[in-house]
Parts: structure tokens; C-alpha cells; sequence
């Protein structure tokens, strides 16, 4: 991990609040792996609001270029920020960070559910895991339209997908929760590996677990650091013997087994 | 930039504690320094204070721990640590392996506390620097905040710590009581070397759509660049009166800022929040310090410390 | 939007005050309103505060007066004004055409000033709605923050002021000592309304170039976003101990942070430093919150007052 | 005066501090006067860093097209935020600010002296001055090549300039202090008006007084409101009776008696 200033070779607008910033960076795309993320600061020229910097997701790696790139969605202030930059402006950010995913050895079929943004990190994962041979079937879910060039992207790296929108504005009409509940039998020899909004965390979480099937999932917290020292992105985790630990998003995640994440 | 020659007229002494450099790490920004070694060599602070190590460990507190502010951050943490076991096994001998000149921070809920805190280290007083004793933590029920509104507590902490070890010794201050000077007499009194100030201002945060508090905790500790007027002004006051060497902190995110704290009466300064979103802020400072040094022909620090009073010493 | 049968769920009561809704120009940061009032018709406030007043004209501090900080300010003008006879004999008038809801605040050096000054208000005291005690300048020699160190005194000034005036009384205190409760208590037995939280908190900066301080006064006040959370705990705090109404003030920059005063347990709240940035944000705040109440489907903004308790009453 | 969003209709660099924007506003167009100013905020989206609005004068008014425009020199954050700023965007500004300037009646000569910066406002008021029929002779010093550009601008609004640079790398070399002092008879019957830094405003102001002879000034001052609320932006005048009186520059300047000010 570094402090790097890379310069952005493109800034895309997807939809009204959806944005891809592309960024010249050889020591990332050399070393980042996929779930990795990186810490953006988002404030102009001697400006201290906002202050902290925000996590991204490393979205896509073109390692002929030296280009990575990073999905978001506009927020806030921080989001908005970036959502001004453009192409030869300077991204300031440190990274990569966390641990990444690393593909369970025994495991050869793996369903990636995204809710909303959280399709981001898992496109750089299918990318990964299908370079690795794996099989993935994809399944994501949205509330509207806003990701409906993202879908350009997802079908440069596979096929088999299906997409869903709860007003059904963007592929399918329905949430993907339902579509996971209704075809766990087709399933079960599938990895899940889950990233998305806290509601649906936990409906997957209470949905498996009746099932007795196990599931993995990128989580997050507000950060102050993304390296481990402020001790600010905990999570409560329940481990195997009903103990609660607080485990740090940052250096211990960002993947976490879903069945021992607390969240009430 | 960095290297011994140049840093020559760094060098500063704080009561018995002498510092290649007037730049710390605060305590609770820098872990133990080994991420931070990543980014640069951290043996090149004047020193690095550990997080504050608790006699069992702490859990800390439930999350959410952070909230952003307007140019600052809300932390809840609550003092979570392995305990001072743990550290003084498997955290400080990388410290040293890495150079560091280390402050290690502990916490005790009570003197008592403290006391069998203190006798652990003294194993280790060799390779430590100074302890420095968080009498200020906002984030914790007892001890803690609570010690600075009875500084006679804060000289019965420090004597028995003093009692105990050869090494420096530091009191952390809150600025939640208004009783710094008071505080920091009775710290000298009981035989400290320096004092810190300030640790984090208590504050609070709600959210306006689920009206629940943006904390665990409820209440948490402002740090960065917003409190940084309020730190100041504490470290001008209690240093014009002389009573005991000031560590200044509050805010500080470049070398600009750790200048203005110098001259306002600081014997050295802590980084905090800066660390965490510049990693490397720590080496910038020291160089940043040295480059204005040098353009100005100023070779020793310690011609700046206090400049100010100076010209603002008759009003006050 | 702003009109009366909307804004009929934003009316207060803050003791015997009744205000049309809890948005209030804070004092020093809107002058006698009047030009505020080319930017929107001022009568749509819960009410206006003036600049203090004090017996004798004020000439202020020297300059520089104005310092920016990181997302705040500090200032030290040392209330420099024309004393409360060229007040009451030329911009009351004025203020009442406008159609303002007037809250005068006054400043003594002592008991008697405030007294000599509240009997001189007596005879317009028809067209007051309430007298507001600046008890805690951080700008000023005399009195000032100083009273908040003696919370005996500020009893007596209340109830002094308070057997001369029919009119509403607010007794404004300083968060540089850690005694709102107290002080609050003192003050609601002499006889106050409500007290208004937080003055500015004193802090000061210094030019690394010249080795100057950076206001003329040296220290000042910090107001502004910087300060929300530190006024927001305090406001809190206060609230939950439910003594005595209280209009909540510092950092508030928009209807969201209005909003998070009043969950947080404010009855009412100020704006200061945000009229200089944008000095139609009175209208928008009055905006937003009837927005929001709207949304929410709340048609009484006291059913929002403190509601954060339920969320956080066990923890502190 | 009003709080107004204008859209940028050009952002010029005239050098690598200096820069113009041009703003689309009616309002101000028909409203503002010479040596009147606008408050700009200079924070991204919901940002408060910089929190306090910046002052600048108006540099040029083109009725024809409702443009009004803005030369400033990038100091600090606010300034590095507005030489950012491009065509397209918006900025937020209120005004117009400050009384202005009154041509006395009773004087047909006028000698414009600025320093730096300080020529930004006398251009319009150069301007205004060569509209009602009188005399301007321009006099402007600057530390080096900077303003070189600007130049440009002034040469289309009078013939008879002087420009001084100590180094000489722009007009003469020299300071135009020692110009005008070295030419006090032939300007006596001149009106002078001054705006610069402060050591150029104290020289004058000795100079002047020396001889006897009267002189305006624009002054600055750090401003919180900018339209008299604040009573931040004080300047010590001392007035006929020898008295010391604290004047507000937002609302009794930005113009004042340059004989009267207090520089201790
Ligand atoms: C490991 C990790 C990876 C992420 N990857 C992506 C990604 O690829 N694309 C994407 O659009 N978003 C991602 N997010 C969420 C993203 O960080 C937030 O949307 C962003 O910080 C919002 O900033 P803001 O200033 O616009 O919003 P604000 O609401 O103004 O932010 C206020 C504060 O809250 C924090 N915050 C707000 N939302 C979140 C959140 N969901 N998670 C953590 N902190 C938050 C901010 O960092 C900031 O400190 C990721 C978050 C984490 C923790
Ligand atoms: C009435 C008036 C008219 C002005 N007109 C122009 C103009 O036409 N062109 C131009 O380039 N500059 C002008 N200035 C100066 C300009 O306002 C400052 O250069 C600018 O505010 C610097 O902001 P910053 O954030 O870049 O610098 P910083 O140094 O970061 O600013 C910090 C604070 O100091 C204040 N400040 C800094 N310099 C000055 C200054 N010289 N005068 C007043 N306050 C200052 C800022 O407003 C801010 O509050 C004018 C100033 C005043 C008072
Ligand atoms: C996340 C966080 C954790 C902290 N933990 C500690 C701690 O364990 N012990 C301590 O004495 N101070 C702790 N502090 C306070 C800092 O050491 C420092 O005094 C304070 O943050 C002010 O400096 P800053 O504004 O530069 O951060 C902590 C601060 C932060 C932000
Ligand atoms: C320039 C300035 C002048 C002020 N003058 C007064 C004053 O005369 N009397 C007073 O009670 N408070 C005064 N205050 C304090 C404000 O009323 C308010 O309590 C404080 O600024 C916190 O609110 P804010 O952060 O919204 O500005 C002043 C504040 C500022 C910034
Ligand atoms: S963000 Fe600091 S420990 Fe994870
Ligand atoms: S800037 Fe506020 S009074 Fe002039």
C-alpha cells in the first residue's frame, strides 16, 4: 500500500448518479487483488471538509494499460466531489487495501449476489474467478434504471447472469432475494459471496442459515484509516463458540463469513 | 531531507526526555507504528506513542465509532486494546526491531491501575522512551476524562508511575474541564516530565432520519483540523505560564500547523487524525519543519518555541 | 411556502416567550436585521437577536477581528456598538417596522450595568419580546465569559433584570467551562425563560511568518461548522436534565442541522456565522424544516424536541 | 444586493497566478457600480473548507451581453478553488458590494495608481471616469512579468498608462512610488486614487503628505458578511478631530480618505 497520485485517464458518467473514474496506476494494477479497495481523499486544494477519505472498491484492472478503475455512486459530499473530476485531473489515494478475496481451493461454482453498488467489487471477482476457471452465474438486484450501462461492463466478463429491479425498469421485475430463495436447490453446490445494502445481508443471512448453507460477503463501516490503526470500521462477529468479537473491516475484511456477522 | 545532519537542530528536551525531533505520533492514531512503517521509516519521529494499553484488554465500543464532521472526525472507540501484556510480548519488540523511539500510552481506570500497569513495563524501561498516562480519554465510563476534573488524582497517578519507573513520564490532559494550568501544576508537582494536550473535545452527532445518536456510544471525541484554534489556545496559555514542557496537539495536518503550535509555546507536537489521512504526513511534517529552518537560517528549534509571547504577551 | 397556516405546527414556547417558529438570528451575526431584510422579509423568524448592547458605546477590538479556520472562524470584534440609547432611539424603530420579533441582547461590565441597562429598555419593553444576558463573551476584559466561571452572579443579574422587565428573559452561556447545568440551574432560578447555548469557544491562531497572533485581540471566539458537534453535546446534555428551555446555537448551517438541534433536544435554534455566508439561509432553514416536518407528516415540531433521548436515554 | 448562482461564461489564465472569469448576470450588470465588489463562495458541494466567502472587485461590466467579470490572483484555497473553476459552471456570489466610487464633482484629472492586484478595480473605474469626459493617467506597479497579459485589457480603455515592474521583466523597471514622487508637479492638480499592498499605500501616504496634497485609497480587510453585519472588516481612521474611529470597509468602503488611515 501506497499514498499515490494517479491521473484519471477518463471520467464516465453512467446515469444521473452512477460515475466511473479511470486511473493511471501501475503499482495497483500490479498488485491490487480482486475485494481489495482503495482510500480516496475527496476534499479540493488545502480543504479539510471532507476530511476523511472515502473506500472504493477496485472495479476493473487493465493491466496492458496500468489502468484501474472505480464504480460509485453519488452520496454525498465526498462522491460529489469526485463525480467533478475530470480526465488529466489527479486522484489522491492510498491503496490497495485489505485483504481481497482469495478463492476457496475446494470450491469450483460460485454465485455472486450484488444489491445495488455492491455489484461493483464483485465484477472484479467474477473477472478473477472465471480467469481461474471457476464456474459463476451472477444475480443482481436494483431498485431502478440508474445501472443500465453498467450491464455493458458485467457481459464483457460473463454470460451468465440475471438482473433484477424492484420496478423492474432494469432487467427482470423482482428482488433477487426471492430469485436466490426460490432456486437454492439449484445451488447448493454453489460458494455465495454477497455485497450489498444491510437489509439484504441480513434477509440472505436468515435465508441460508435455514438451509444450513454458508455464504461470504463484503462488508462495510465508516472508516477513518483503511489500514488497520484507528480501530473505527469494526464489526461484530459471533464466532463458532457464541463469542462476540469486534473484527476491523479494513485489515481483517473486507470478506467475512455472513453466517457470523452480527446485526442487531 | 531527513537525515541526521539536518536534523541536527531539531533536537528537543522535554523535562528528562530528549527527542532527535519535536514530532510525535499521538496516541490511538498510530497503532504501534508498524502500519505506518509501510509508508515510511517511522524511526525518523522524534516519537511514536503507542495506542493506550489497558491492564486486561478493552473491547472498546459498539459501532458505528466514527462519524466525519465539518473538518473533523467523532471517535467512539473506547480505549479497545489487547491489554499491556500482549503489547509488551508481541507489539514492542517489533516497535523496537523498527526503530522507533516509543511513548506507550496506558490507561488505568483508577491509580491503582495505573500502579500495576507501570510495573509491567518496568521489565521493559530500557526500551522505552516515556510512558505517557491517558488521564483524558472522553470514551470510557470511568477513569478517564473524569481524572482532569480532580487534579489531585492526576498527582497521586503520576507520583506512584513515577515512583515506579526511570523512564519519562507524560500526563494527557482534557480540555473538557477548564482547569488545564491547575492540572498540569499538580502533574508537575507529582514529578512529569511534559504534558499532552488535548485529547479529543467531547462532542456528539444525531441523524435527522432515524433520530438515533451517529455513534455507539452516544457521545464521542472531536479531533482534526476544526479543534485545532480551540488546542492552540490551550497550549499558548498553559506554556506562557512556564509550568511544566507542553506537548501540543489538535488538528495539526502539516508542517505549517506544527510551526504554529511551536511558536506558541509547544516543546513538541503530536500528529493524530493526520495520520489517517495522510499516512505519510508524520515524514512530510519533519521535512516541511527542516526546509522552513533552513530558509529562515534558524538552526536550533527551540529559538521558535514560544515567539509568539513575544508579541502578545502584554495583553493576555 | 413560508406563510402562516404552514408554518402554524413550528410555533415554541420557551417559558413565557412564544415564538412562530425556532429559527433565530443569533446575536452579533445579524446586526439589528435590517440588512437582512433585502435579502427576505425578516418578520418570518422566530425571532431576531441584536447585537449586544451595552450601556456606554463600544469602540471593540483593534484589528485584524477575523481570522478563518479550518470549516470555521474565529472572531473577536469585542461588541462594538452604539449603547443601548442610540439602539433604542434608532434601530428599534426600525426593527419594529420590519415587523421583527425582537429579542434585545444587552451586556454589562456588572450587575448594575445590566440593571441600568434593563431599566432603559423598560420604557420600549412593549415592542420586546425578550431580553437576551450576554453572559459569556470570550472578547471582552470585563464580564463576559467571565460570569459563566460564577454561576452565583449570573443568578443575581437574571433576577435583577428580571424584576425590572415584563418581557421574556434568556441568559446566554459560555461552553468554556464545564458548568452549563449549573450555571443553567442559576439561571432558571432567577427567573429566566430559557438560556441559549453555545457563545463562540475561545481559540485563537498565529501567523508562522510573522510570529504574530492572527487577531488583534490575540484570543477570540471559533463559531461556525467547526463547533456543531461540541455545541450539539452540550445542547444535549442540558436538554436531558430538562431545568429550563433551551435555544440551541453553534455550526448550524442549513435545515438539517436545524433539525438535529431540536431532535437533540433543542426548543429553538440560532443561526450565526451562516447569515454571513449565506444570508438568506433564515428563509431556507424555515423552508426546510416545514419541508421535512411535511414529508414526515409531523405537524407539531415539539414532537420532535428531544426525541433522540429514547434512542440514547440508558447510556449516559 | 443579491445571493445569485451565475453562470460562468469564460475562465481565462492571463499567467500561472492570474486569472479572469467572466459571470452572466443581469443583476449585476445593471446594479453595480465602480469599486464595488462581490462575495464569492469558494466551496464545492456541501463542503464548509473554505467556509468564509472571499471579496473581489469588479474588473469589467459588458451591459451588451450582461457580463460582469472578476481578476484575482490565486493566494490560498479559496482562490486555488476558483482558478479550477471552468466554463459551465456556476458560481455562487453576492453583491453588489460596498458603495463604490463617486467621481467628485470638482475634479476633471484623475491619477490611478495600483499595485499588484490593486489594478483590478481602477480599470472599471478608469473606465467609468473616461465615459463622464475626464483626465485618467494610469500608473501600475508589479513585481514581475505576472499581469503581462493584462495589459491587453487596459490598452482598450486608455492610451496613457505607465507600467512599472521591479525587475523589469514588464514595462519600466522601478517602482511606481518613485515615478510619482518624482513627478508630484506635474500631478498636482490630479485627483490620485490608490489601491495596493500596504507598503505601497503607506509610501503614498507620506509621500503625499509631505506635500500636502489629498489621495483616495481602496483598502482591504479580512470580511466575514461583506454587507456590514459582522463588524469584522474594521479600519482605523483618524478623522479631522485627531480622533481614532474603527470605519467598516464592506459598507463605508471600500473607498476612503487615504489621508485618514491609520496604518499603526
Ligand atoms: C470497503 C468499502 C468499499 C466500498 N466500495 C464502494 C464502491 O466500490 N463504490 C461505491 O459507490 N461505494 C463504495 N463504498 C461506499 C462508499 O465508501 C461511500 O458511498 C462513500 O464513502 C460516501 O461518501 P460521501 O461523502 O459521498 O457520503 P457521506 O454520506 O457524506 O459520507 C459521510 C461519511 O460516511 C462514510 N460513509 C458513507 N456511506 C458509507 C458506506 N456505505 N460505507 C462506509 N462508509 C460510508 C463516508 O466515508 C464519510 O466518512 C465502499 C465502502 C467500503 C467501506
Ligand atoms: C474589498 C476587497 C476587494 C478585493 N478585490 C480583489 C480582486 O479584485 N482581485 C483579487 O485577486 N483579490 C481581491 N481582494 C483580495 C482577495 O479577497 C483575497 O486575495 C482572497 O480572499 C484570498 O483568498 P484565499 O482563500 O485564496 O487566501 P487565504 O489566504 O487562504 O485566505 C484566508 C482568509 O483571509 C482572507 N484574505 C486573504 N487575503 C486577503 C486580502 N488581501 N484582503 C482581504 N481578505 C483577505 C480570505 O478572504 C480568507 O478569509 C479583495 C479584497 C477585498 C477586501
Ligand atoms: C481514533 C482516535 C483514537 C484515539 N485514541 C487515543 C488513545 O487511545 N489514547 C489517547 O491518549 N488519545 C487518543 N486519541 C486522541 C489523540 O491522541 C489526540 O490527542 C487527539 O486526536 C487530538 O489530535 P488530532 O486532532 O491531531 O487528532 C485518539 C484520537 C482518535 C482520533
Ligand atoms: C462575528 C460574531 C459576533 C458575535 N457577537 C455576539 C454578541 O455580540 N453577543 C452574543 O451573545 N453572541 C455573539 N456571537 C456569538 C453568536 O451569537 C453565536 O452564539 C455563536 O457564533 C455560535 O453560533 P454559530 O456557530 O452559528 O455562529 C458572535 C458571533 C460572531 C461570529
Ligand atoms: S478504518 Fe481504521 S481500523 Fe479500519
Ligand atoms: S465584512 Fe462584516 S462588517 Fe464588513
Amino acid at each position: 500500500m501506497k499514498v499515490q497520485k494517479g491521473e484519471i485517464v477518463a471520467a464516465r458518467k453512467y446515469s444521473e448518479n452512477l460515475y466511473k473514474l479511470e486511473i493511471f496506476s501501475p503499482y495497483i494494477c500490479k498488485n491490487a487483488r480482486p475485494a481489495q479497495f482503495v482510500n480516496v481523499r475527496c476534499a479540493g486544494f488545502e480543504s479539510n471538509d471532507p476530511l476523511l477519505r472515502r473506500p472504493f472498491c477496485i472495479y476493473e484492472i487493465d493491466k496492458k494499460f496500468n489502468v484501474f478503475s472505480i464504480l460509485f455512486i453519488v452520496k454525498g459530499k465526498g462522491t460529489a466531489y469526485m463525480a467533478n473530476l475530470e480526465k488529466g485531473e489527479i486522484l489522491d489515494f492510498v491503496g490497495p487495501l485489505g485483504n481481497g478475496f482469495n478463492i476457496p481451493e475446494n470450491k469450483n461454482k460460485f454465485l455472486l449476489l450484488g444489491g445495488g453498488i455492491g455489484v461493483a467489487p464483485l465484477c472484479l471477482i467474477a473477472q478473477n474467478l472465471i480467469e481461474n476457471n471457476k464456474t459463476v452465474h451472477f444475480v443482481a438486484g436494483f431498485k431502478d434504471e440508474t445501472f443500465y450501462v453498467w450491464e455493458r461492463d458485467l457481459i464483457k466478463i460473463l454470460r451468465d447472469y440475471r438482473i433484477f429491479s424492484e420496478n423492474g425498469a432494469f432487467g427482470e421485475k423482482g428482488l433477487p432475494s426471492e430469485y436466490i430463495y426460490n432456486s437454492l436447490d439449484t445451488f447448493k453446490e454453489y460458494q455465495f459471496l454477497v455485497c450489498g445494502p444491510l437489509e439484504m445481508l441480513k434477509n440472505i443471512q436468515s435465508i441460508l442459515r435455514g438451509r444450513k448453507i454458508n455464504a461470504l460477503a463484503l462488508m462495510e463501516e465508516k472508516m477513518a484509516c483503511g489500514i488497520g490503526t484507528c480501530m473505527g470500521c469494526v464489526l461484530r462477529i459471533k464466532n463458532k463458540n457464541g463469542d462476540i468479537q469486534y473484527k476491523k473491516i479494513c485489515t481483517d475484511g473486507p470478506v467475512f463469513d455472513l453466517m457470523e456477522v452480527c446485526f442487531d | 531531507m531527513t537525515d541526521f545532519f539536518q536534523n541536527s537542530g531539531l533536537a528537543v528536551k522535554l523535562g528528562g526526555i530528549i527527542l532527535k525531533n519535536p514530532v510525535i505520533a499521538c496516541s490511538g492514531t498510530f497503532a504501534s507504528g508498524l502500519e505506518y512503517n509501510e509508508f515510511y521509516n517511522i524511526s525518523i519521529l522524534g516519537a511514536v506513542t503507542t495506542k493506550s494499553m489497558s491492564l486486561a484488554p478493552m473491547q472498546g465500543n459498539p459501532p458505528p465509532r466514527i462519524c466525519e464532521t465539518a473538518s473533523g472526525m467523532l471517535n467512539s472507540i473506547g480505549l479497545q486494546n489487547e491489554g499491556i501484556d500482549y503489547f509488551l510480548e508481541n507489539e514492542l519488540p517489533r516497535m523496537v526491531e523498527a526503530g522507533a523511539a516509543i511513548i506507550v500510552s496506558i490507561f488505568g481506570k483508577d491509580a491503582d491501575e495505573f500502579t500495576k500497569i507501570a510495573s509491567k513495563i518496568k521489565t521493559y524501561e530500557k526500551e522505552i522512551l516515556a510512558v505517557e498516562l491517558n488521564l483524558s480519554c472522553p470514551n470510557v465510563e470511568k477513569g478517564g476524562m473524569a481524572f482532569c476534573a480532580l487534579p489531585d488524582e492526576i498527582n497521586r497517578i503520576v507520583s506512584l508511575t513515577r515512583n515506579i519507573l526511570k523512564t519519562g513520564i507524560i500526563a494527557k490532559l482534557s480540555s473538557n474541564f477548564n482547569n488545564i494550568p491547575e492540572a498540569a501544576s499538580k502533574a508537575a508537582k507529582g514529578g512529569a516530565d511534559a504534558v499532552s494536550i488535548i485529547n479529543t473535545i467531547a462532542a456528539t452527532a444525531f441523524d435527522i432520519n432515524t433520530f438515533k445518536p451517529r455513534l455507539g456510544n452516544i457521545t464521542g471525541g472531536l479531533s482534526g483540523p476544526a479543534i485545532k484554534p480551540i488546542a492552540l489556545l490551550k497550549v499558548y496559555e498553559l506554556a506562557k505560564e512556564n509550568i511544566i514542557p507542553v506537548i501540543g496537539m489538535g488538528g495539526i495536518m502539516n508542517w505549517e500547523d506544527a510551526i504554529e503550535f511551536i511558536i506558541a509555546g509547544a516543546c513538541a507536537i503530536g500528529i493524530g487524525t493526520a495520520n489517517f489521512i495522510n499516512p505519510d504526513c508524520g515524514r512530510k511534517i519533519i521535512d516541511g519543519i527542516n526546509d522552513y529552518m533552513r530558509r529562515r537560517n534558524i538552526n536550533d528549534i527551540n529559538i521558535l518555541r514560544g515567539i509568539v509571547f513575544k508579541n502578545s504577551g502584554a495583553i493576555i
